[in-house]
């Protein structure tokens, strides 16, 4: 399964309630505002880095750019809208609004 | 096997009936996906697919017993989830973390639900042909 | 693979209309087909034909309705929910149309991948 | 006392238009004056013209037009957000305007309190 | 200063950030989603009970009549818009989206 | 006064202008709020108002540097921010906590900005004739 998280989670706790409900196996894909939790450096990293533990964490690159996101936290994988429909081809899909 | 009465074949129908599970997190009334959600649930119903309905977070307010909007002037919606019983959609379960967070239990519900963990429900949607988040 | 994709927000005022179209542009050049796009809850404003977005923007509308020309994609917004939203038949963009939540249970049915933007 | 209220969330989409309109005739019915009623971001939708809503429910954008017909009220959609959601002059609800963010700036001076619903 | 928030402590920070710009003498009001917030019972309550050593906490009772929420936490004032209106009279207000 | 050529007395003009603050709390781009905030408050101080803008919360990222919208296909409006001091809208400030939290320092913005404890921020707000939130 993956998982497409939009919103910030510093604002909302949509990433910790995706988290939840992510299998061994599942994947979660950081887009829109969603990609400010990919920031490393900030108070939600601890966070990240625990689901990081269970969970692949992949973010959308050019939300990233977009929000000037300069360094991106150890373990994040990067990909680019090819590699989103990649990810989207390879499982099938939930998105956490 | 069409019988010339332009009835659809039962086992042809059949391979058209796919799982689809509806992840309903919107508390009621201050958005209006909630509602607009049921309406896409009933609809499906109607369309005799395998549905499942999962309440997690703020959702399980949607299912709340009780709700008097005249106040606000807003129709209220929470008799027509009675209408998913007529309409087979039977399987509707509540999440237990999001249920004991916000202080509600079982008979706060105005439809028949049923508990399940986190896991559970993780597991059931691994096994659908789609998710629909609203 | 067949796609479908749904977008429930409205363009400019959310990024979902823009992730959903550079998602389904890249699909496209994958080989990927969408089965279709449809919009519901406040993603049917993606459909009006009356918008006059800035011009040194992207106009979201005119892309909607040269991906449906270039690609041949069926475009539907969500008829209950255009009617809440005042988006209605005669004034929407070209190659796009008003139609029923049927139309949404079809391409869920017949799509190997629902995906939401929202 | 003199308000001004922003709304600033579509009619349906969201509660914002309910909750401004049921503090509006509040505020009429307590003696208060209601300098303008100014929609921006996606609240400018609640003057389209072009909606149909469910004959069982509230009616939003009729309540809008007898409130300013009613109580004289000065109703105003911002022109830039309107252009970007296709909310456009000749398709605007009776009793209501498009116009430019002077508009707020002015109610805003003129008023002694602002209240925002979003 | 008469603070207004609507969306719901359960899933956004609204209320929390709100509280921690709220001075002596401010009133919090909650309006719509805000409401969840004032049911008793439930995880949040002891941050509300935080929040209202400090500051006066009103909800709107038609939304939460509106949500079903039976039994409302102790020390928070319930108003209807008429009271709604008296409190913006009262304070200048800011709107906590 | 009115000197006969249509220009508002000085006097009578001063009056008019207002504390107006205005809260960003808004991310860029997931959203239109923090850029269509900025359209308002250019306007408002084209009308020569005394404005404030306070950001708090996620609305810190609209004022990070190096933001490249290219590759989403949506215009920046980054560079609109260094209008702001033409304007002589002067007072801007950032909640400390708000910025430790994301790990943001004051380098990382692309105007200059004041840092305030959420107290200080407080306090103005108090003094303002309204408030507007984005």
């Amino acid at each position: 399964m993956l998982h497409t998280v939009n919103k910030s989670p510093f604002t909302h706790n949509t990433l910790t309630e995706a988290a939840r409900f992510a299998t061994k196996g599942s994947v979660i894909l950081l887009i829109e505002d969603g990609t400010l939790a990919a920031r490393s450096g900030s108070k939600h990293e601890p966070a990240l880095k625990e689901i990081m533990s269970r969970n692949d964490v992949y973010a959308l690159e050019p939300d990233m750019k977009a929000r000037g996101v300069g360094s991106v936290a150890e373990g994040v994988k990067l990909v680019d809208y090819d590699g989103f429909v990649d990810l989207v081809a390879q499982h099938k899909t939930n998105t956490w609004l | 096997m069409n019988d010339g009465t332009g009835n659809v074949d039962e086992t042809e129908n059949d391979q058209n009936v796919k799982k689809i599970m509806f992840v309903m997190r919107s508390a009621p009334h201050g958005t209006i996906y909630s509602y607009e959600g049921l309406e896409t649930v009933l609809i499906m119903a109607a369309f005799e697919q395998d549905l499942t309905m999962v309440f997690i977070g703020d959702g399980l307010f949607a299912l709340v017993k009780d709700q008097m909007t005249d106040d606000i002037g807003i129709k209220g919606f929470i008799k027509t989830y009675g209408v998913l019983d007529d309409y087979e959609v039977e399987k509707i379960y509540v999440d237990r973390i999001s249920m004991e967070e916000r202080g509600l239990v079982p008979e706060d519900f105005a439809i028949d639900i049923e508990v399940k963990e986190a896991e559970e429900i993780a597991a059931i949607m691994e096994n659908q042909h789609a998710i629909i988040p609203y | 693979m067949k796609f479908a994709v749904q977008v429930l927000r409205g363009p400019y005022n959310n990024q979902a209309s823009d992730t959903a179209y550079n998602f389904v542009k890249a699909a496209l050049s994958k080989g990927h087909e969408i089965v279709r796009i449809f919009f519901y809850h406040d993603g049917v404003i993606n459909v009006n034909n009356l918008a006059e977005p800035p011009q040194d923007d992207r106009n979201i509308f005119a892309r909607w309705t040269e991906l449906g020309k270039d690609h041949g994609i069926d475009i539907v917004a969500c008829i209950a929910a255009s009617k809440r939203r005042g988006v209605k038949e005669g004034h929407i963009i070209e190659g796009t149309r008003i139609s029923g939540l049927g139309q949404l249970t079809e391409m869920t049915i017949e799509a190997d991948r629902l995906i939401t933007f929202g």
